[in-house]
């Protein structure tokens, strides 16, 4: 009986897909040569939101832990840029340790953060990233309350300053879903998703809460700082109220939700949707938000699971081979 | 004596603090949902309020007796055609529908009364600028106290009706499992309906309060929020009482950090909340009731 | 007197149809055994009846009309009350909350908090104790007696059993056989066979979502329910 | 024959409700002991602290002759004692063989083809292999206690705790359980089993424990507890006499 | 296109068409400062609607416009938007440091000329990371506004009008330009001989100013002087009211530049004192579109609303922008634009701006002018404001003394 089945991982159309995925990620990297800077920026645009909005699945969609304070990072991500390249760290250099520094802050609050729970985590992390903020504030070298800019990327040529900021954050993006996909596909992944579901469950099951959690969070501390550090050499001005601002993670709310929380292409679908929403209509001022407020009513409504539901629903097979399923053998 | 009027100053600024986090806490707490548009529907009701004033020349607080019917009825249909749909969708979904509602809400109201800044202090007469002086140094005004009076009302008002009557026995029924009261008989939704429709009152109630005390506009909204949600979770998820001294403690904590330096003010609101949390005593006294999981 | 007429009651979970076609009716004051394998529909269908899992097709009718478009709390009121699988008691609230959250919009009648604990003794002393922390047995009572407060015509009960310990589940039958007299209907869904066919007038038995038996108890041997029960004639394990 | 699990002295106490009162309970490789009790004796209770879901007021606990009082959950899964919960706790998201395959990597540390052999193993043994790619959510109850014994048993346990798995099972079902749960015994895995239904009890168990008000009233061969008038009176009542 | 060929973009385009994009904030937190903006976009694309002829070549002119939200990430995202995808070749940017730092930021590494104001120059100049001996810090970005200076100058002419105990209560926040002040005015007002009692930088958005205002009536401040945002203003000043401090000279900044402010304080708003960079007594002219100080006031409240400071330096911007464009000689040429700036001379309906002259190369530092606001006699408004101090710029007419406030 039991030879009769087997658990399969991928499909072959699952397969074919991955590599498709894969090939085209590593396609992007040419963007620079072949089309115009506004669209390498506008790349380079996206894949930072991007990067947040898989973040943010990372935690709530997999952990189960809703965060409203990952601005927290990305200004931190942001702002330790800005101490790097002030204490001569070139600028690209201090983007990379900027995000590792994130990486690290998470380490730090994880030990307070992670004992709170659902409605007391969100609002936690929340005042972590205002209470950021202000200390950030409070420090005149970093700007203070006025904000600063990064200097030091003007010495290149605008075309390849932008070509290099593409790259890096195309790198770092990659690195993200690659790591995500990691943490799925390997035994992690179904373990996470038990927490998400029943933490003392999983427990009775062997699984080790703690450390799996941790890895969530200060991955996503990690993406999320780079995300930040990258905006900053996207934006080359910060000020402590806006890149701490809560807005982030609404947009992220917004972002996984309309794509669908809880799936490895949700949140991708989602930034592409809210990127062309804002590059499409975001000169219509009030009008704008106030379409971009009803997109988020309507996907409530009518559409809870997300974008990314309507393909899943349809598609006969995955597109990523994270999860297991039961065939017959041969 | 500078410490003994920053207490006093504290105590009468938690006051609004809860008040706007009441509403808050009625639905995060006990519905538990997290509602982001809570500060713009606040800011909804003081520019219904405004505009009463203005048309019809009465006070702030009398407008208060035309306004409040007219936002429980917009709370009530509110939730019955917006709010119990998302609730269907899970347990996030109620977030994307009040983040969507809470832009729609600010940029209608930019769209409709332009940026102008407004206030209702100026019709509200001497409540907003009069005090009673207890010495040169500490003075209590009439604002503060009548607005920490309402919190206390409003929100023992609620805390009793949720503790004692059946009403508020059927609320909590409603929030822990809303499928299964229906199946004892509560109709689920007209409930859920009729306390969105408490909180959005209390949450203009919260708004008038903060127009006669400063001056708002179309983008306030978010601007308090922050502190609400403090307060909820410092006085512990689904008491409002508990939500009431939340407010305190942290009108406390920002005006004692300000008088050590003002720099320190928010700040040290923000580094108690944080010690609230992070103390084991402290979570397990004003979280347990909901988020524990017992074993 | 017929009280609840089930018609071509058809349910599904998405793509899964779960109840296919099921007619039967119940008369006032009957006991009614629903008994049938691991995923029948035994549940799908008291929920649907109870207005807790929507009807796709069919008709229900109900003291005489249909409770198409009746939403689940009005059909409490109109006295169908449905334990559900699982108890799903309010986990904040105590014993006596939940008892009490049933009885605000009930109908009058015999039970009230007073008679419900007399029936249940064993509640007694659990009144003030959080229904998270109940154990197993004590839910399911809880449960059955917070359905008990609604005052109920026709009572749904999702395993009656399950659970309790023997001398509890005594208890209830022996609460089942009062509310008999008292003239409440009852369909229970019960895997005790022997409880089952001692207590309830009649049995319907699905499979797969359809009617595989329905018959009076009496005279009923175990051979046919067992029939009935796989859709095969299979031996009775030892 | 030495114990794997054994409880000594347990007490627990929530606020001034005493649920256990000093219990002693061993169980040995390769036995099966069966815990009845009126409702609220305390049985869940024991088997969480045996499981480690909650630590007791006083007593140790100890697994193959370490003392595991202070261990955590996970690790004592990890270290071999699977449990099954009285109210199912399916991860709802997932599908029943995910659900499975948790169990079975990260409790029994099994890797690559290993894993999936057992998984599908562990599923076929509990007839749950028609439902392996539903999501769990979607299960009745009785499919959910079944997924709950699956998941045990994916765990590699040395000794499992099970908890109202037959209850509401029709008779052809609890006897497919119990060949289930005697393939356990066979596998030298001790077994301790707390269940209403006791004449499917008596069908698998070398021992049966009979508890009450947080004391073990009886403990013994099942005949002789099922004898006892103390038992009777207190758990089966009249039915038994 | 692509890397290293971006110089067939500005080829392949049509030789004739000059994009200008124009960035303010419409929503957000500083929306109020955008609000005239639709209007003198409107009187700037009329005057522009024929084109520019320069250099011979008859240039038609695109004005883009666009949204900030307040926001510097987003300010900097349509500011990257309008160079990248719309290929501007000049970009104006007005209202705020959170609009206006970002997108010279952005202008200046690309390289696309830009023109800014109402940012004290300090908080753009030194804000955007120059040093204090720099003196031409940026290349493609210029600037004209206020600076310290000007409310030094301002006040040490105006507040003698009242007699004082010389004794300034100050209320400067932790933000861009609280900063800004607390580092340049303190230590000039001192040099004047006025003692300034400093609580402390304080937080944007805080609610109790108990500390602050025990602090002031303790030190007895017959002056006031605060730049903080409006709300934290007004209930500053209630609870200034409610606890007794009222100083001889409220004298404040950043808030109160629009009537709706003052209005919305009732009462008490009446007898501040703020500045000024522009009202329609002002007797300029706009060289773009030949409209002077009075006509600009009028026009706009044709529109139904009370006229506001705003409206001068917006339709400054665009006469800097057609003038800038006109000199390069080939407005094509970024740099050579760029250049342009640096000896530009425009008359604007705030006065004439010289580049070249001001505190550093990027900067021209505009005047301000001391006014205070009393009730308007006009019973279309509530509020009205009139000048009554003008030595940064005599050519102005004042027309009161400044009053004592009273409560
Ligand atoms: N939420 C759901 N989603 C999808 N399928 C479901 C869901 N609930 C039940 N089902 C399926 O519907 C069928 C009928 O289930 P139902 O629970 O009604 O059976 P049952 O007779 O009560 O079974 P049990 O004895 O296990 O309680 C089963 O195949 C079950 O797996
Ligand atoms: N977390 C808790 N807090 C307070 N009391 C509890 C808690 N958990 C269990 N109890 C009480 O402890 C007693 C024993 O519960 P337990 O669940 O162990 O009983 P049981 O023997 O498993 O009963 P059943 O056969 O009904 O499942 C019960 O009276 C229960 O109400
Ligand atoms: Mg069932
Ligand atoms: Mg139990």
């Amino acid at each position: 009986m039991t030879d009769q089945w087997t658990v399969r991982r991928s499909g072959r159309a699952t397969k074919i897909s991955s590599v498709a995925m894969v090939a085209f990620g590593i396609a992007l990297f040419a963007v620079p040569f072949g089309f115009r800077t506004d669209v390498v920026q506008q790349l380079t645009t996206l894949c930072t939101l991007l990067m947040m909005a898989v973040m943010w699945n990372v935690l709530a969609g997999y952990g189960g832990l809703v965060s409203v304070g990952q601005q927290a990072y990305i200004g931190f991500g942001a702002y330790a840029t800005i101490f790097l390249t002030q204490h001569d760290v070139t600028a690209y250099l201090a983007v990379v340790l900027a995000a590792l520094a994130s990486g690290v802050l998470a380490v730090a609050l994880a030990p307070l953060l992670l004992r709170l729970r659902g409605g007391q985590f969100a609002v936690g992390t929340w005042v972590v990233a205002e209470a950021l903020a202000l200390l950030v504030a409070l420090d005149e070298d970093l700007g203070g309350g006025t904000g600063v800019s990064l200097r030091g990327l003007n010495t290149i040529a605008p075309d390849w300053r932008r070509a290099y900021t593409y790259w890096l954050t195309l790198g770092f993006t990659l690195l993200l879903l690659a790591l995500v996909f990691l943490l799925l596909r390997r035994r992690s992944g179904a373990a996470i998703q038990a927490i998400r579901d029943d933490e003392e469950a999983a427990a009775s099951l062997g699984v080790r809460i703690m450390p799996l959690k941790f890895m969530l969070f200060v991955l996503a501390g990690f993406g999320c700082g780079a995300a930040g550090a990258l905006t900053l050499a996207n934006t080359l001005f910060i000020q402590p109220q806006s890149i701490f601002g809560v807005q982030w993670s609404a947009y992220m709310l917004f972002m996984v939700l309309v794509g669908g929380i809880g799936t490895y292409e949700g949140p991708i679908l989602g930034a592409i949707l809210f990127f062309l929403l804002q590059d499409w209509f975001a000169q219509y001022g009030a009008w704008y938000l106030i379409g971009l407020g009803a997109v988020a009513i309507a996907f409530a409504l009518f559409l809870p699971r997300g974008l990314w539901s309507l393909a899943d629903d349809r598609l006969p097979f995955r597109l990523l081979p994270v999860g297991y399923t039961l065939r017959p053998a041969g | 004596m500078n410490w003994v009027n920053a207490v006093i100053q504290g105590v009468l600024l938690g006051g609004l603090y809860a008040l706007f986090a009441c509403g808050l806490s009625l639905m995060f707490g006990v519905m538990r949902i997290i509602n982001l548009a809570h500060g713009d529907i606040a800011v909804l009701g003081a520019f219904l309020v405004w505009s009463l004033t203005v048309h019809t020349g009465i006070g702030p607080f009398w407008a208060l007796v035309p306004a409040l019917p007219i936002m429980l009825i917009l709370g009530y249909v509110l939730h019955r055609t917006v709010l119990a749909r998302s609730l269907r969708g899970g347990p996030l979904t109620p977030l994307l529908t009040t983040f969507g509602l809470a832009i729609v809400i600010q940029n209608a109201l930019l769209q409709a009364y332009n940026p102008d800044v407004r206030s209702l202090g100026g019709a509200a007469g001497d409540i907003a600028t009069g005090s009673w002086r207890i010495t040169g140094q500490i003075s209590l005004s009439y604002l503060g106290v009548l607005i920490l009076a309402t919190a206390v009302l409003v929100l023992g008002g609620l805390q009793l009706m949720l503790r004692r009557t059946a009403f508020g026995r059927e609320m909590r029924a409603t929030a822990q499992d809303a499928d299964t009261a229906t199946l004892v008989g509560v109709p689920a939704s007209s409930v859920y309906a009729r306390a969105t429709a408490i909180a959005v009152a209390t949450a203009t109630l919260a708004g008038v309060f903060l127009g006669v005390r400063s001056i708002f506009d179309a983008s306030s909204g978010p601007t308090q929020l922050i502190f609400a949600f403090e307060a909820v979770v410092i006085g512990g998820l689904g008491s409002l009482w508990g939500t009431l001294w939340g407010g305190m403690v942290l009108g406390v904590a920002q005006t004692i950090g300000a008088t050590i330096d003002p720099q320190y003010s928010i700040l040290a609101g923000h580094l108690v909340f944080l010690i609230v949390l992070a103390s084991p005593h402290g979570r397990s006294l004003l979280g347990y009731r909901r988020e524990g999981r017992p074993a | 007197m017929t009280l609840l007429r089930v018609e071509n009651v058809e349910a599904r979970h998405g793509l899964l149809q779960a109840v296919r076609g099921v007619t039967f009716g119940v008369t006032e004051g009957e006991i009614l055994a629903l008994i049938g394998a691991n995923g029948a529909g035994k549940t799908t269908l008291l929920r649907t009846v109870a207005g807790a899992h929507p009807l796709s097709g069919g008709l229900i009718s109900y003291d005489g009309s249909y409770l198409t478009g009746v939403p689940a709390h009005r059909r409490v009121r109109r006295g169908i009350a449905y334990v559900p699988e699982g108890r799903r008691l309010f986990p904040e609230f105590t014993v006596e909350e939940n008892l009490l959250v049933a009885g605000r919009r009930a109908r009058s009648g015999r039970w009230n908090l007073t008679t419900v604990l007399e029936a249940f003794p064993a509640l007694q002393p659990l009144r003030g104790r959080l229904a998270s922390r109940l154990s197993g047995g004590q839910q399911q009572a809880t449960a059955i007696a917070r359905a008990l407060m609604t005052n109920p015509r026709l009572l749904l009960i999702d395993e009656v059993s399950l659970g309790l310990s023997p001398k509890a589940v005594e208890e209830v039958y022996a609460c089942m056989t009062v509310l008999r007299e008292s003239g409440t209907t009852v369909i229970l869904v019960e895997q005790d066979l022997g409880r089952a066919l001692s207590t309830a007038g009649r049995v319907i038995c699905l499979l797969e979502g359809r009617i595989a038996l329905d018959a009076k108890t009496e005279g009923l041997t175990r051979d046919e329910v067992v029939t009935a029960y796989f859709g095969f004639h299979q031996a009775r394990p030892a | 024959m030495t114990p794997v699990l054994e409880g000594r002295g347990l007490s627990m106490r929530y606020g001034d409700l005493q649920v256990l009162t000093g219990v002693d309970f061993a169980v040995s490789e390769g036995e099966a002991v069966g815990i009845v009790g009126p409702n609220g004796a305390g049985k869940t209770t024991l088997l969480n602290v045996l499981a480690g879901a909650v630590r007791p007021s006083a007593g140790t606990v100890s697994f193959g002759g370490r003392d595991v009082t202070r261990t955590r959950p996970d690790q004592r899964c990890r270290m071999g004692v699977g449990r099954a919960f009285q109210v199912p706790r399916p991860f709802g998201g997932m599908t029943v063989l995910e659900n499975v395959v948790v169990a079975a990597s990260y409790g029994a540390g099994l890797r690559g083809t290993a894993l999936y052999t057992k998984a599908v193993e562990v599923l076929d043994d509990c007839g749950l292999t028609e439902l392996a790619n539903r999501r769990a959510e979607s299960l009745g109850l009785l499919h959910r206690k079944r997924l709950e014994l699956a998941r045990c048993l994916a765990t590699g346990p040395r000794v499992v705790l099970l908890d109202e798995i037959g209850a509401g099972l029709t008779d052809a079902e609890a006897a497919e359980l119990v060949a289930a749960v005697r393939q356990i015994k066979v596998g030298n895995t001790a077994i301790v089993w707390i269940e209403h239904i006791v004449h499917v009890l008596v069908q698998v168990v070398d021992r049966l424990v009979c508890m009450d008000t947080g004391r073990v009233i009886a403990d013994g061969s099942p005949g002789e507890v099922l004898g006892d008038a103390v038992v009777i009176d207190a758990y089966l009542g009249k039915a038994a006499s | 296109g692509g890397l290293g060929s971006s110089d067939d973009n500005s080829k392949n385009q049509a030789k004739s068409a000059l994009k200008i994009g124009f960035v303010s904030p419409r929503t957000g937190a500083a929306a109020g400062f955008g609000e005239p903006d639709a209007y003198v976009l409107e009187l700037a694309k009329k005057a522009l609607a024929s084109g520019l002829a320069i250099g011979g070549t008859q240039y038609d002119i695109q004005i883009l416009d666009r949204d900030s939200q307040s926001n510097p990430q987003r300010s900097a995202q349509v500011a990257n938007d309008l160079i990248n995808s719309d290929q501007v070749d000049l970009m104006l940017t007005t209202s705020t440091p959170e609009t206006v730092n970002p997108v010279s930021d952005a202008c200046e590494a690309a390289g696309v000329p830009c023109v800014s104001t109402v940012v004290p120059w300090e908080a753009w100049y030194f804000g955007r990371g120059a040093k204090e001996t720099d003196k031409a810090a940026y290349k493609f970005t210029y600037h004209f506004c206020f600076g310290v200076e000007q409310f030094h100058n301002m006040y040490t002419h105006e507040w003698p009008q009242v007699p004082t105990n010389k004794k300034v209560g100050v209320m400067w926040p932790n933000d861009s330009d609280g900063n800004a002040i607390r580092a340049a005015l303190g230590p000039l007002l001192k040099q004047s001989g006025y003692t300034i009692v400093d609580p402390g930088a304080y937080t944007d958005g805080t609610n109790d100013f108990s500390a602050q205002i025990a602090k002031f009536k303790a030190e007895n401040c017959e002056i006031f002087n605060a730049f903080p945002i409006p709300p934290d203003f007004a209930t500053f000043w209630r609870q200034a009211a409610q606890q007794g401090y009222v100083p001889k000279i409220a004298q404040i900044a950043k808030t109160g530049l629009f009537p709706s402010q003052v209005e919305a304080l009732g009462d008490i708003g009446i007898g501040l004192a703020g500045g000024a960079y522009w009202t329609p007594t002002y007797p300029y002219k706009s060289s773009l579109t030949g409209v002077d100080s009075k006509g600009l006031g009028d026009g706009y409240q044709g529109t139904g609303k009370q006229w506001n400071q705003q409206l001068g330096p917006s339709l400054a911007l665009f006469d800097v922008a057609a003038a800038v464009l006109k000199a390069s000689g080939n407005p094509k040429d970024k740099p050579g634009v760029a250049n342009a700036m640096k000896t530009l001379s425009v008359d604007t309906p705030i006065g004439k701006l010289e580049w070249g002259k001001g505190p550093n190369a990027n900067v021209v530092a505009t005047p301000i002018l001391g006014g205070q606001w009393i009730k308007s006699a006009d019973p279309k408004y509530k509020v009205d404001f009139v000048l009554v101090e003008n030595s940064s710029d005599p050519n102005v007419p004042t027309a009161a003394k400044l009053q004592e406030y009273k409560a």
